[in-house]
């Protein structure tokens, strides 16, 4: 399972959501930086293994105690690719081909982690790591407007997501707007992902929160804030009281977007436009 | 000087090693409010890449990123090519310098960022990874590492290289298939370390202002090499220190 | 040397006649569509080799008279990949990677004439084409706007120029408007080409004329009709004609635009406001 | 049937072959005219991806584009990703349908375009090359060829594979590398040809109304196999009719 954005940007929290519900077990987490969508996956026992360049909320928070918690013991295998491999995975999926040439990670210790291998260039014999296409089985993103033919508009930096949704089997969009055809047909170079490759689109306004989303609404940071300040204090179990308040009881993506309150959705709005307005 | 903090010093030493008409791959935190600095001071036309996809953002007074991925680091860019694109840029060769920080590393700079102790899948510490920072390492033209100088960060040989400089040193980096690149400087909050050019091990290049090389070398896990001639840094402008207080008036990465 | 757009689009028409009029010869031109442009260079004698993946100036005008000349004649050597192979060349190069793996041309006689090599996938075994790297000396380029940075902006279909621009050694590029950064800055997602890709910019309004820039004027397909009418009358020697009044004789790419007259490219401006207007 | 032209017959026969709720990769003059015809009358969710990287266009009546690189083939388009990245979506196998013409085709569906004779770097004509017909050959998930029907273009043998089919039967094209894909019909002015499962060898699946085996055979430089059950072509309705010529009112394509 690839899940799009990147950190606590665009990640398809109301999807994330969604799975936690359905008490998933056992699943592969591939997100090239993962965030606290990736600490709610191991602390519900959602993920067995989590594929990533990079695990943390944010440099302010340090290193993550869930992350530590799990990994160091053998709950959660963490298999570590460099950003640029592991999006070289999604990228070769996603033109089709079982692998890509690339000159990253050549002579670490992450080569052997995911178990890359090198291959020589055929005209001159130049060494070269093979980056394998990973091809996902569904594919988890959001994005700011789609129409009802699937076609997906992203706004601001685009991340992997147009990689990942050609690289994945299923792909499941959420969408903070559903508009009419004709808007993608007035503004066709926005579109980065082509309906034919979506398999079903939701509409959830407000879809990654508290992560971002450009444009429309900044990061909660307070609420990351009060999240770590929460595990600093009582470990995993914080984070299971914090499932069970935000993602298990209340029963619609309305009443989980109620607990923050239309005065810090509409502030983190404000804030957004600030940052990317004139 | 008496006035001037560990981490700023870090910083103002750090943003002189950056010129003008470059192209800067710059991690968060001290690396960017360092990069920031410089385009302000002497470099207008040093272009930022971030690598959440991002290239010649204007980072704003105040308004620091805490991440590659968000709108304070994407702020008036020229382009938004997307994670992938960035980094093959510097893989094609476009990107002069990497500026990066980095939790361990050894006399021949390969960083650590991803397990201390010796089993990868049971590691003692897990740390949060390399991120971009092994691509960085192993992309760009030049890579300049910014670090605190603390003896448990300099050690002989790291637990693990997640990024690699001149691994064991000599032709390693060539011969393991990266085609150029290798980490130049290391800018620490006592000095500046080079390498020497033969064995590529790590050696004094300059102190700063009232540290001494024995103070470096007890910082340090290993023995450093020391440069033919040795230079003192020369102490942050006031200058330098307005316009780098002014780029975090709170404080986040300057401590 | 690599010209972008592609057929009768963004064809960078001023910097090719420049090329002319510089008397170059022996070049080796590589562009995934060859138009008249490729004709131009043939009769002129600059182009000895054409690595393409088509030449002819449209359907309704048939094979070109002047390749069947210069082509079965042994004259110019025509190296032929097919389109999506001499893209992933550019890509490859762009990527700074000495090949891409691809299915494309497989089983085809195509893959002997530019020696494309075979080679296993170092996970499955299984067989794929190895496409080299093209890295051209020179790129020549048109675009919509560009800032003093040498940041390009390109509206419409982008075809193949972001991937020349990062391939070649060095970029040449007209624009048909030159703006502050402050415009580059207002839509960043419309960059396609970095500054720092850039080696020189020149403003060339009707840059690619008689070809098309999308939104801005169409291709003037009465001049393709007249300018084929005189090589099925003359063959070369009326391609020479051509150079001479338009590529040798004005003086200034203005001299160069008064001969279709203001009229005329007023006429190609509506036409393209229409097709690609509301 | 007597007011019908042959390219008429061609197209609307052609056009009924595609279905709704599908990708189609169409190639410009016929093929794009046919796969206009097919949205317009029977298949309105028929996503149309033409190789200048142009997705989901609709061709205006009138204003039928003369190559696959300029406005009238980009308008009203749903995306424009360009023209590698649109080949890669059906590398990726994401288009159903490659829909295309032949200069020159063999009993296996091969197809050539790029030179008469048998030295490639002298040859007795220089034809304009694949473009993207050997990709589309290559890479989607079945390609249906439309061509008039000539003896000079049915051949035994091409002298050049430029797109690839079958290539000499059998398990060939997967044996090459190819994943899936081939030649499934070829619609001409005369029928349908389709190819036996097992020596991938043309056959023929159809006759339009008026004409017989016999005809086909005299048509075609090689010898065609009959499918177990021949069937006749529906004639064009007056309704496929007047749509195609609205569609084309110049009769650029049309004659």
């Amino acid at each position: 399972m690839a899940v799009g954005g990147c950190l606590f940007s665009r990640t398809p929290m109301a999807l994330v959501r969604e799975l936690l519900r359905q008490r998933r077990h056992g699943l592969t987490l591939a997100r090239n930086l993962t965030c606290t969508e990736g600490e709610f996956l191991m602390v519900a026992g959602a993920a067995a293994r989590i594929v990533t360049a990079w695990m943390s909320i944010g440099l302010p928070w340090g290193v993550s105690k869930i992350l530590r918690h799990f990994v160091e013991s053998g709950r959660v295998a963490l298999e570590e690719w460099s950003h640029l491999a592991l999006g070289l995975r999604f990228r070769a999926a996603a033109m089709g081909v079982p692998f890509l040439p690339t000159l990253t990670m050549l002579g670490s210790d992450l080569m052997d982690v995911g178990g890359m291998k090198r291959l020589q260039d055929p005209y001159t014999g130049a060494t070269l790591a093979a980056v394998p296409a990973l091809f996902p089985d569904v594919a988890l993103l959001h994005v700011h407007r789609a129409d009802v033919f699937g076609n997906c508009q992203i706004d601001g930096y685009p991340h992997m997501d147009a990689d990942i949704a050609r690289a994945a089997t299923t792909v499941l969009v959420t969408t903070e707007e559903i508009v009419g055809v004709e808007e993608t047909r007035r503004r066709p170079e926005r579109t980065v992902i082509p309906g034919f490759v979506v398999d079903a689109l939701v509409l959830a306004p407000f879809g990654a929160f508290p992560h971002e989303c450009y444009g429309l609404y900044e990061a909660d940071f307070d609420h990351f804030a009060d999240y770590t300040r929460a595990i600093d204090a009582r470990g995993p179990a914080a984070v299971a009281d914090y499932l069970e308040r935000y993602a298990y009881a209340p029963p619609t993506w309305g009443d989980y977007l109620d607990l923050f309150g239309g005065e810090r959705l509409a502030l983190q709005q404000r804030r957004a436009r600030e940052l990317t307005g004139e | 000087m008496t006035d001037v903090t560990a981490s700023e010093l870090l910083a103002v030493v750090a943003a002189r090693e950056l010129r003008d008409d470059t192209t800067v791959f710059a991690g968060v935190g001290v690396p960017l409010l360092a990069a920031a600095l410089a385009r302000q001071r002497h470099a207008p036309r040093l272009t930022l890449v971030i690598e959440g996809g991002i290239i010649g953002p204007e980072i704003a007074p105040g308004r620091l990123p805490i991440s590659t991925n968000e709108m304070r680091a994407g702020r008036r860019a020229t382009m938004l090519p997307g994670i992938t694109d960035a980094f093959l840029l510097a893989q094609r060769g476009f990107v002069d310098v990497g500026f990066m920080g980095g939790a361990q590393i050894d006399r021949h700079g390969n960083v650590n960022t991803s397990v201390l102790g010796t089993d990868y899948w049971h590691p003692k510490v897990r740390l949060p990874g390399t991120g971009g920072a092994n691509d960085i390492a192993s992309l760009c033209r030049e890579v300049i590492i910014v670090t605190p100088h603390e003896r448990r960060r300099f050690v002989e040989r790291v637990d693990f290289v997640t990024s690699p400089a001149w691994l064991h040193g000599d032709g390693a980096r060539r011969a393991a298939g990266l085609l150029f690149g290798g980490v130049s400087r290391v800018v620490t909050t006592l000095g500046i370390l080079g390498f020497d050019p033969d064995s590529r091990r790590m050696r004094i290049d300059a102190v700063h202002p009232g540290v001494s090389v024995a103070t470096i070398r007890e910082h340090t896990g290993f023995e450093l090499l020391e440069a033919p001639r040795l230079a003192v840094t020369v102490p942050p402008s006031e200058d330098e220190l307005a316009m780098l207080r002014a780029l975090d008036p709170e404080r986040r990465f300057l401590g």
